[in-house]
């Protein structure tokens, strides 16, 4: 004799979330990797320092303020879609994803200026790693705005779905953790 | 037996290592012959029978589940056994080198092997310094000192008979030591793959008895002085 | 899990990481000993991002197979670049 | 934090315990009955981008079987150079030692990577996670069906390095730096550089699968199954994913690594700039070691499912079994530097993970003695299935022991880079790869197709490949003892060999024979698949959740109601009670119990 149940299924925002802090496990791991290299390759290697010093520490200080800020701002969008505020949804995922870009832009110009200055991925060891770590860095910065874009569109609509603001911010908040290590890793410690 | 199947052990240390891998190598055929024995006997003897139903065994309680514990801990007591076994024997072959009588350089480069020999001065980068490819020259009973170097990619210096192997990283440099106790000529194939050419590298060790020997250092240098000056006893 | 539990003061937070990001950027100013600076520096990234995992990604309110699975690999990181500090630091 | 929806909290049962804690809700959204109702769905959505967990296993395990043919293929050409050197092959024709390096590294890739990985986990983790806990589908249906394109795109991301000019990757399966960093060392460019491409979509393309592994069993079992009512295979699975997430992360860093050095000119792991070449082993073995284990697993998982059904018996010290698992899980991420003693690491740490290495065989050798006692005072059926089982045993004991051997530090000075090393890993990977996988296929295959397989066909492959398979590994030992190096192109130009050279020919002549074996497998397999008898839904009479949804079972697996669970995985012959077993779901009555 079996018995009828309702469901067996959790709800989709458990479900969401253990997926994104298994995914968020496993992005520690590739950047604690690379970030391990870093370190090891750097204690290993002396001279860095001055590669370093041509870092602006200014612009790394100015894109860390604007990342703090947007996980502010996205974990306010989830603030609001807990109060089922719709529009203050859809203005803070909008400031978010204007923060990330801002961000990108800065570091683009960064790239930009260490280019022209000739110091390229292949200039040594330090631009090596620079290259490689905010590049991976960037990267999911990229990722985490695509996601906020669909999340904003979506909000735009309706707030059926605003459970993944949450487990979108989870992540838009590892990749702004990452970047609290890697702003004194690479610019403030020399 | 199957051990036999080890090349003729002609080193000083090789004798140790040689008695760990019989220790494991009776370990565990005991264990095989336990365990895999246990299966057969198993497999056979409860093998389904019309009206005999299966025991009802979960292995939980402790009875039942120390005939599982008491088994693993002997594993790991000869875990333990085989460690510390390894690790004396180890630190001799890798971290406590004697001092060297005759120190030579050998460098791994796609698809050789240099060799360098110091010369009658006993010192690198002097001018008698002299190298042969594919040839390592030693004397039986004598501590040998290897210097280990790479130009390219990384090889591997084996010498089966010996007991020893060593990479070799470009970047880096190692040392290594044997002490040969049987005159002969014995292969040292590379065994890491380095490209097209790994297949064939292979050089030759040739262990001299103490006169071929200095037979032989009369040859490459013949200049009077011997390149023994500190220890010349065989 | 319910939606009315009060929320962490989003904005108080972000006042204290602002604080904390300029005071790791001054302290490579003060006149200190290089691995002092390095310290004080790197103690300030690790508040920060405890405080951005407790509070914006609600460390704070959850079960224990979240907080394993946000340390248990910090730990395995930490353990490996240890491990092979001796191999590739330290080597001859 | 919040949900959004209102939801409501399920009533478990009476006399249940709820499967998770109170925080369970229904899905207002995707209630089960929604998902049964028929939906007519196009040739294109149920065969070829279905996301039916069902069917996505039955994808991965066709591709399994496509490059296991592969990767055969690629051995024989070398076992024939390696018997006969510089010969023609027939079928191929001339080797070269470029040639050679280059099958060899993508035999082993292959075997690995798209043989072993996608049928142990893709295909058995994908068809019987859901089924096992009692769930409809896996936690994100969609992401399932990518990983599995993903991993068809890196499969054929890896078959078209073959045609590139420079030919295919001809660093060895390990890939190591410098030889691999630089394209002047091996001549291979691009062959390189798809080589990492078809990693980097291989792991993505498991990362996902793992989570959405993790995600499923952790949150959709059904009603009463607990933790410790979950089939050891399921924890198996569940290990393997964990230890795949947790290893995997580093050596994609490195990978993006080495193909900057590669396409960007960076020198991480090339010395001449500051690189450090061992960095590269490190991270290749903090991954590649587990990665045998997360083979391992699922292996054990099946082999541990078959005994049971098989033995009529509760299976011997679950619980222990389970703490084992995860104390492997748990070694085998600090054990990976045993690949590396004689690799130039520095000497002082080869003891600790000599030490850590020799200790990973205190909680295998328990499951071992447990599957053995799982035997004792059975009733057992030589089915085919559990001759697979009773084989893996056999074989992976001697293939284990052999690794104590290469785990004691002094003693791998000797072995390592040699066939002994060949010989071990084949014994243990085979076992796991052929053993257990057939065990597996030949187990749930009426419940794939609904169909039975041809007993005496099995009992014949069960046989030859057994037979075959000793013949070809066991006197690779003895090749590997005299010294022989692995990935050499020709034996004859060592002078030492040449009195193993006859092993060499025999050996060879004895893989033909495995390989030849495993058409049985074909035959036997697609035979079964058009014109096999019809299954009953519970042909083994097993006690697991899987055996109570019709074979095959319909997308979303039970009808109206999914099954609530009532005790564990194992109750066979139980006391007191008619039947040989107490299926999972069945309620407990008056009468019995
Ligand atoms: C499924 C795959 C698999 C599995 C399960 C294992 C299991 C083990 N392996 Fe293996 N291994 C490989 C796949 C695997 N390996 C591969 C692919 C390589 C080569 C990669 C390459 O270089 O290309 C390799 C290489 C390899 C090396 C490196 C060799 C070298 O290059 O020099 C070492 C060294 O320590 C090693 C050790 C072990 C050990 C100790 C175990 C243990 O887990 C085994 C434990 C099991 C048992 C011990 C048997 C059961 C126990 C008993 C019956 C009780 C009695 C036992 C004792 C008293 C000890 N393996
Ligand atoms: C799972 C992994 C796997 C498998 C199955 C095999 C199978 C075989 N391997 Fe291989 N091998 C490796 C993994 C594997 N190998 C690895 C990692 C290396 C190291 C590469 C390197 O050095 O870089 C290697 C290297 C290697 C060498 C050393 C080459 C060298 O160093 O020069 C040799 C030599 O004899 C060899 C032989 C064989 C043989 C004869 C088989 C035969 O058993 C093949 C016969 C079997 C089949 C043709 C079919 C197999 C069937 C299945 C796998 C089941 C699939 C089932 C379903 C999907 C239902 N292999
Ligand atoms: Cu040099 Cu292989
Ligand atoms: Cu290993």
């Amino acid at each position: 004799m079996r018995m009828a149940v309702v469901s067996e299924q959790s709800a989709p925002a458990r479900r969401g979330k253990i997926a994104v802090w298994w995914l968020i496990a496993s992005e520690v791991m590739i950047f604690g990797g690379a970030l391990s290299c870093y370190i090891l390759a750097r204690t290993a290697g002396p001279g860095w320092s001055a590669e370093a010093a041509h870092l602006s520490a200014i612009l790394a200080t100015i894109n860390t303020f604007v990342l703090l800020t947007s996980s502010m701002t996205m974990a306010m969008a989830f603030a609001a879609y807990q109060k089922a505020d719709q529009r203050g949804v859809c203005r803070f995922l909008l400031c978010t994803i204007l923060l990330g870009l801002a961000f990108l832009g800065i570091k683009a110009y960064e790239y930009i200026s260490h280019i022209a200055d000739g110091l390229a991925p292949w200039s040594g060891s330090f631009w090596s790693f620079y290259y490689l770590l905010t590049g991976l860095h960037a990267l999911h910065v990229i990722a985490g705005i695509i996601v906020n874009i669909i999340l904003l569109l979506a909000a735009g609509k309706g707030l059926h779905t605003g459970y993944r603001i949450e487990i979108a911010g989870l992540y838009w908040h590892f990749v702004d953790i990452v970047w609290i290590f890697l702003f004194p890793l690479l610019y403030l410690s020399y | 037996m199957f051990l036999n199947w080890l090349p003729e052990n002609v080193s000083i240390h090789g004798a140790e290592i040689d008695s760990i891998f019989h220790l494991i190598y009776y370990i565990t055929l005991a264990w095989f012959i336990v365990t895999v024995g246990a299966l057969i006997v198993f497999a056979l003897l409860f093998r389904r029978r019309d009206g005999q139903r299966a025991a009802y065994i979960t292995g939980d309680r402790l009875p039942h589940a120390a005939w599982l514990l008491i088994p693993t801990a002997l594993v790991l007591m000869l875990d333990l056994w085989i460690d510390f076994r390894g690790g004396d024997a180890w630190a001799r072959v890798k971290l406590h080198a004697p001092p060297s009588e005759l120190q030579i350089q050998v460098t791994g480069k796609q698809f050789n092997w240099e060799i360098l020999y110091p010369g009658p001065d006993g010192r690198f980068g002097t001018p008698d310094d002299l190298q042969i490819d594919n040839e390592l020259h030693v004397a039986v009973n004598r501590v040998v000192g290897l210097t280990l170097k790479s130009k390219d990619v990384i090889h591997s210096l084996y010498l089966p008979n010996l007991r020893l192997q060593q990479n070799v990283i470009p970047g880096r440099e190692f040392h290594a030591w044997f002490q040969a106790t049987k005159p002969g000529v014995f292969e040292i194939p590379c065994l890491e793959l380095c490209g097209f050419g790994h297949s064939g590298m292979v050089g030759h060790l040739i262990v001299h008895t103490a006169e071929e020997y200095d037979k032989w250092v009369k040859e490459q240098w013949p200049a009077p002085s011997s390149p023994l000056k500190e220890s010349d006893q065989p | 899990m319910t939606a009315d539990r009060a929320h962490p003061n989003y904005v108080a937070i972000w006042v204290w990481l602002v604080i904390l990001m300029l005071t790791g950027v001054l302290a490579t100013l003060l006149p200190l000993e290089k691995s002092a600076v390095i310290g004080l520096i790197f103690a300030v990234a690790a508040v920060k991002a405890v405080l951005v995992a407790l509070n914006y990604m609600h460390l704070k309110s959850e079960n224990w197979l979240i907080y394993a699975l946000a340390i248990v690999p910090v730990l395995l990181v930490v353990a490996m670049t240890l491990v092979l500090f001796p191999d590739i630091v330290y080597r001859h | 934090m919040g949900e959004g929806t209102v939801a409501s909290p399920v009533k478990p049962p009476q006399g249940i315990r709820p499967t998770m804690s109170h925080r369970a809700r229904v899905d207002p959204i995707r209630l089960p009955v929604a998902r049964t109702a028929h939906e007519d769905r196009s040739f294109w959505r149920t065969y070829i981008f279905s996301t039916d967990h069902k069917t996505i296993a039955k994808q991965y395990l066709f591709l399994a079987l496509f490059m296991a043919l592969l990767g055969g293929y690629l051995v024989y050409v070398m076992r024939w150079q390696l018997a006969f050197p510089d010969t023609s092959i027939p079928g191929f024709g001339f080797v070269g030692p470029e040639t050679y390096n280059a099958l060899t590294t993508n035999h082993g890739t292959i075997m690995v990577f798209f043989v072993a990985m996608p049928i142990l986990l893709g295909a058995f983790g994908n068809f019987l996670i859901p089924l096992m806990i009692g769930a409809r589908d896996m936690a994100f249906p969609r992401l399932n069906m990518l990983s599995f394109w993903i991993l068809f795109a890196s499969s054929l991301v890896i078959m078209s390095s073959f045609f590139v000019p420079g030919g295919a990757a001809a660093a060895g399966w390990t890939g190591y730096a410098p030889l691999s960093a630089r394209t002047e060392y091996t001549g291979v460019n691009w062959g390189i550089n798809l080589w990492l491409l078809a990693h980097a979509l291989e792991f993505a393309s498991f990362l996902m699968g793992g989570v959405n592994f993790l995600t499923t069993a952790i949150t959709m079992r059904a009603p009463g199954m607990t933790f410790f009512r979950l089939p050891l295979l399921v924890w198996q699975q569940m290990t393997a994913s964990v230890i795949f997430l947790l290893s995997v992360g580093p050596l994609i860093a490195g990978a993006v690594m080495l193909l900057m050095d590669r396409l960007l000119g960076t020198s991480f792991f090339v010395p001449e700039q500051g690189g450090d070449p061992l960095l590269w082993q490190h991270l290749f073995w903090f991954f590649g070691h587990p990665e045998v284990y997360v083979l391992l697993m699922p292996g054990l998982g099946a082999v541990l499912e078959v005994l049971a059904v098989f033995s009529r018996k509760s299976i011997f010290g679950y619980r222990w079994i389970i703490y084992s698992t995860i104390s492997v899980g748990f070694l085998s991420l600090i054990v990976w530097a045993h690949h590396m003693f004689i690799s130039g690491m520095d000497p002082r740490l080869a003891m600790p993970f000599s030490i850590t290495t020799i200790l990973i065989s205190v909680p295998i050798a328990l499951i071992v003695f447990s599957m053995i006692l799982t035997l004792w005072k059975g009733s057992i059926r030589f089915t085919p299935p559990m001759l697979w089982a009773l084989g893996f045993i056999v074989m992976f004991i001697l293939g284990g022991l052999t690794g104590i051997v290469l785990g004691s530090a002094p003693v791998n000075i000797q072995v390592h880079g040699t066939y002994f090393v060949v010989a071990h890993f084949h014994t243990v990977l085979l076992s796991v790869v052929i053993f257990g996988s057939f065990t597996g296929i030949y187990f749930w295959f009426p419940k794939m197709f609904g169909r039975m397989m041809n007993v005496p066909l099995s009992n014949l492959h069960f046989l030859l490949t057994l037979i075959f398979f000793n013949l070809t590994f066991f006197p690779m030992h003895a090749v590997g003892l005299a010294g022989m190096p692995r990935r050499i192109t020709n034996p004859l130009q060592y002078e030492f060999l040449q009195p193993v050279q006859s092993l060499n020919v025999y050996i060879t002549l004895s893989a033909l024979g495995l390989t030849l074996a495993q058409f049985l497998f074909l035959i036997n397999f697609v035979w079964s698949i058009v014109a096999g008898r019809k299954a009953e839904d519970n042909p083994w009479e097993s006690a697991t959740l899987e055996w109570t949804a019709p074979s095959p079972p319909p997308h979303g697996n039970w009808g109206d109601t999914i099954p609530t669970v009532y005790r564990g995985p194992y109750e066979y012959s139980p006391p007191g009670v008619r039947e040989d077993f107490l299926p999972q779901d069945l309620a407990p009555s008056a009468r019995s119990d």
